[in-house]
């Protein structure tokens, strides 16, 4: 095993980090821009390394850097978190001609997989169901139209070159079909310099359900079961939950999944942790949609379900071991539902709100896992995401998961910074939520259905201006003495 | 002691005389004791109430959050009595963040709804747009600069 | 279910009934002596009522005022978590006869195992092993003889009325047995008034293990397995765990010791939450010690490792509910290990160290789950037991949970009072702990064999001066601003 | 800036120049930076070391706790040249609690291992007893009073 290992990442990431190499007994380095010095990943590594100025292009994306602290250091293997260069072959390739181990699947893995197209093919040749579409650009009005008819309608428009949202067009019917298709290429011809779009079978509500798979470089691939992340807003997850509320009603729905991920990854040669996302359609069909080759943020929700410690298993595997844990050997229990505690304003679209934490008070207790980044004091930055920390909840079933998430979250305070937990408890209380009715487009429906909270009580008011009053008169002392009453000036 | 204070935008009056209190004629006998760094516990009529100062004037009061200002009487009256001039608005920033971009300048004609300044921050572009028609009468930030939320950044009269 | 629960207790079991109240959507009533006014459980409890003085048989020990308190807060129900009074029969018949409900066995179960002979016969009676030996005291030297010779040396005298190890003498060959009755006995004349002596069987170097039972109030009645608490300072428990380190050597003890544990409750007409504790020999013969008739402090264990919340179960089932669990349903997953963390010095003979936590930092992460009952600025009175809280992980096999809990207590800092910390961070280094070599008198030989921590690096000591010299010249702000560089005057 | 200082009862010195330290002849460079509620991180060739402030004097530094006292070098040796008064023995609360007996008075002949005063605190009772023999020349405390760990309660002669 390693005996030491840089984490190439910041924030909650590294602080997990951190922890699973020292369970492990492995020194761990921290890298850190100028935005980070005081972080709390620095603070808790063995050893730290300075990058360079907070851009990330000038840090935590500077591979040289990387490798350079990493070898100054006497670290053996890097791990590279989720984001940043976790999924960039080059990186991946700098660190093997280094003489480093890269924590994650071979270069050649990521090559593949990082290409949508190539990862579709890949899927195709693998024979798991991709959304069913033409691959290659429309021709002509007329081979649209045939295609059009083959899928049925809806079908979606995507620019050949796409990707967020530009070039894309919902075609509902067929006397609609060729102005979509002007609009839609004209669009992509602009944002891409490419007019070519193609057709694909319109998923309507789709539940986003992905599959994690594990595996070592001697050629044993499992899957871990699926983690539903249909709560998005921005196209970016908030909450994610293992097992799906799909697999009650289709119990057979986690073992076809699994199989088609472990047949996909395979394929593209993969080892270690990754991740097999797919779209799933109300007939419960599932359409493979990429492959994210990396630790997911949401990694502590199979954690919890399985037992199993991936960041253990990832670093055992890079070192060379055998995954010892057969497809059969793995068993969900009870439910986890995490939520991504941002720093934004739900009440205000989302918009980050970076800035100083002024109070932090942190939920504890049973079935509760905190994965936070962050501590009372610290100045979240500017520069980067503003996920602050990862709120888990484990209970024997879902609904006690949900009462148990409620629980934690009026637990946690934080000051100074707008956070989004009063949204999560929103979306917690919801009816909706409650019978796990989850698509991509839930958080529509769930801002029109929110009803706004009934008035506090006139005592709560009053509590508010008693405690700024008297906490404005006395300035606050570092530590209070909570015995003594507590005195002031009339 | 007896304040005027704004809760959450509204007037009030709250009376603290030793362990009773007086919150727009609502009258309690209360407890309150220092519970944690910037905690406190209050208890009334037998309930136990939260609050957590989040920050100077911000309190959390079990699940809600409230923002008060606290003031001796006179000091109310006289902000009261000065007010807003009728026909300016002021133009805040909605998130902390960078100035990356602006796309007015002092004296310009505006419509309702142009863009007048792009805050950046954890790589989210956010355009500000005027809420109507008129002339921009103030900037009062640059290219570059640092905002932190609600700070006034334009005005437009 | 109940809408309303007071709770009979302080400190951390307070918060945890909180927590597992406001999980069920029930509220909390707290109880306060003077000395618990600005405790956690009060500031996290829905309502509050003050009990009186801070001397426990002022307040948590008075039955006439709890009761008062419940009825005017309109409570339900009342759990009187552990210690105090919740193992006083006389408390739950209070409870009954003013309406409420007392969540815990009946009043006769609690009777019936509360004295140590009548429950002694009561497991003989079910069928469960106790520690062999004469039940009647002693009438002659040759009575004596013969029984200590059937028992096999070295055998154990035990004044009839006894306690505190007073009138207790261990005799290991024939020659020394007449001398030790004369002492023993006298001992027990001048301690008890009651010179009465008996024999037993001397368990040399016995490990505790307990199993937990839970039942319902309609006869379905199963054990939870066991958890092994066989490190312990001045016979109270110190670390316990589950799965015990003896199931891997021998399967089927669980399932031997747990359907001992359930003849027994059932012979005592048990319902709700229990534990049975035995004595295990080295040749694993297990014996029936006593019952406690509460929820255990060290009940999070088995919830880890079963996934089962107990204190869930403990308000359905006194709401009447069906135990809808199956003894083939519960299975254990993993090992959990819990640390007790007490407000006293290991180094200074384990004696109470109270006093105000001028610095509080807790961990937390994957596996680790605290139970807490404490903040930073609190003042640990005097007046109860010294338990803050509980530390406990969970991991896929033992030895992880050992390296995690390691790095959980590498987070955990307490100021201003001492706690036993560190040496849990030495017991979890010890080799003979790590083979899971464990007796009640572990800890002898653990102090002996233990070495002193090597010389810190110079570069800490260095870290130390600076920061007491810098912290001394600038006073702390209660909030520092972490990205700015720390600056001071030289 | 250069301070004398005792580090766990050890003697050193130390000196502070920028983000240069020099402790007992070991120069090295640093930064330091807090980290949280009397939390510091210092960084040394590298090395991350987690530095908290558990109380004034007692710092915590990765799983170490020092006990460190700082003095001008001139406070030091003033300090040094005091000392114990030789033959005088003081006996000292080993934890804090609340005296419940006092088994001896001023003048009293005492014998070693003897019995002097009774501390309790969380249901533990501590008998407190003489390291030697000798006189009782002073009692610090009362029944009844609070005492805190390493309180003077006895001076024996």
């Amino acid at each position: 095993m390693f005996r030491k290992v840089l984490i190439a990442n910041r924030g909650e990431i590294a602080v997990r980090l951190v922890r699973g190499l020292r369970e492990l007994n492995i020194a761990s380095v921290a890298v850190y821009s100028d935005a980070d010095r005081a972080s709390l990943a620095v603070r808790m590594a063995d050893e730290a390394a300075h990058l360079g100025p907070a851009p990330s292009s000038e840090s935590y994306l500077r591979i040289d850097k990387i490798i350079d602290a990493a070898l100054r250091h006497g670290a053996e293997a890097i791990h590279p978190g989720y984001g940043f260069l976790s999924e960039n072959a080059e990186f991946a390739e700098a660190c093997t001609d280094a003489g480093l181990v890269f924590i994650g699947p071979p270069a050649e893995a990521i090559k593949k997989m990082g290409s949508k197209t190539a990862a579709r093919q890949i899927a195709i040749a693998a024979g798991a169901p991709v959304v069913p579409g033409t691959e290659s650009a429309i021709r002509s009005i007329e081979q649209a139209r045939a295609t059009a008819h083959s899928l049925g309608y809806p079908v979606l428009l995507k620019a050949s070159a796409g990707g967020g949202g530009k070039g894309m067009r919902r075609v509902d019917r067929e006397q609609d079909l060729e102005s979509a298709i002007r609009d839609a290429s004209s669009e992509a011809a602009h944002a891409f310099h490419n007019d070519e779009v193609y057709l694909e079978k319109l998923v309507i509500e789709p539940r986003h359900i992905e599959i994690q798979v594990l595996g070592d470089h001697h050629g044993h691939l499992i899957h871990l079961g699926e983690r539903e992340c249909s709560i998005q807003r921005r196209h970016q997850k908030v909450i994610e939950e293992c097992p799906s509320p799909l697999m009650g009603i289709d119990p057979g729905l986690r073992d076809r999944m699994g199989a088609a991920a472990v047949k996909v990854a395979r394929a593209a040669g993969y080892a270690n942790a990754g991740t097999i996302e797919f779209l799933v359609d109300r007939d419960r069909n599932f359409y493979f949609l990429e492959m994210n080759t990396r630790l997911q943020v949401e990694h502590p929700v199979t954690e919890l379900v399985t037992g199993l410690d991936l960041v253990s298993w990832q670093l055992k595997i890079a070192a060379g071991a055998h995954l010892t844990i057969e497809q059969s050997d793995v068993r969900w229990t009870g439910s986890a539902i995490e939520c991504r505690i941002y720093a934004e304003d739900p009440e205000n679209n989302f918009l980050p709100f970076p800035g100083k934490i002024t109070r932090l008070v942190e939920p504890s207790g049973p079935g509760i896992r905190l994965d936070s980044g962050v501590y009372e004091g610290w100045t979240v930055p500017f520069d980067y995401d503003p996920l602050l920390a990862k709120l888990v909840a484990w209970a024997p079933d879902r609904n006690a998961a949900i009462s148990r998430l409620k629980r934690a979250i009026s637990e946690y305070k934080v000051g100074g910074i707008r956070v989004n937990l009063a949204f999560f408890t929103d979306i917690l209380n919801d009816e909706a939520f409650a019978r796990g009715e989850l698509s991509t487009a839930f958080l529509d429906g769930f801002f029109v259905r929110r009803k706004p909270a009934p008035d506090p009580a006139p005592e709560m008011e009053a509590v508010a201006a008693i405690v700024a009053t008297l906490s404005r008169q006395k300035p606050a002392a570092p530590v209070v003495n909570p015995t003594s009453k507590w005195k002031w000036e009339q | 002691m007896k304040l005027d204070v704004i809760v959450n935008g509204r007037e009030g009056e709250l009376r603290l005389e030793g362990s009773r209190f007086e919150y727009n004629g609502m009258v309690r006998d209360y407890s309150m004791e220092a519970s944690g760094p910037g905690i406190f516990s209050l208890l009334i009529d037998g309930r136990s109430y939260q609050a957590t100062v989040l920050s100077p004037g911000t309190i959390q009061v079990n699940d809600r959050i409230f923002s008060v200002e606290v003031f001796d009487p006179r000091e109310l009256r006289a902000r009261s009595s000065a007010g807003a001039s009728a026909g300016r608005q002021n133009i805040v920033a909605p998130m902390p963040g960078k100035v990356v971009r602006i796309l007015i300048s002092v004296g310009d004609t505006i419509e309702a709804g142009q863009g007048l300044i792009v805050v950046e921050a954890m790589k989210m572009q956010n355009e500000m747009k005027s809420p109507k028609a008129g002339t921009v009468v103030e900037l009062k930030t640059t290219e570059g600069a640092t905002v932190v939320a609600g700070e006034i950044l334009v005005v437009i009269e």
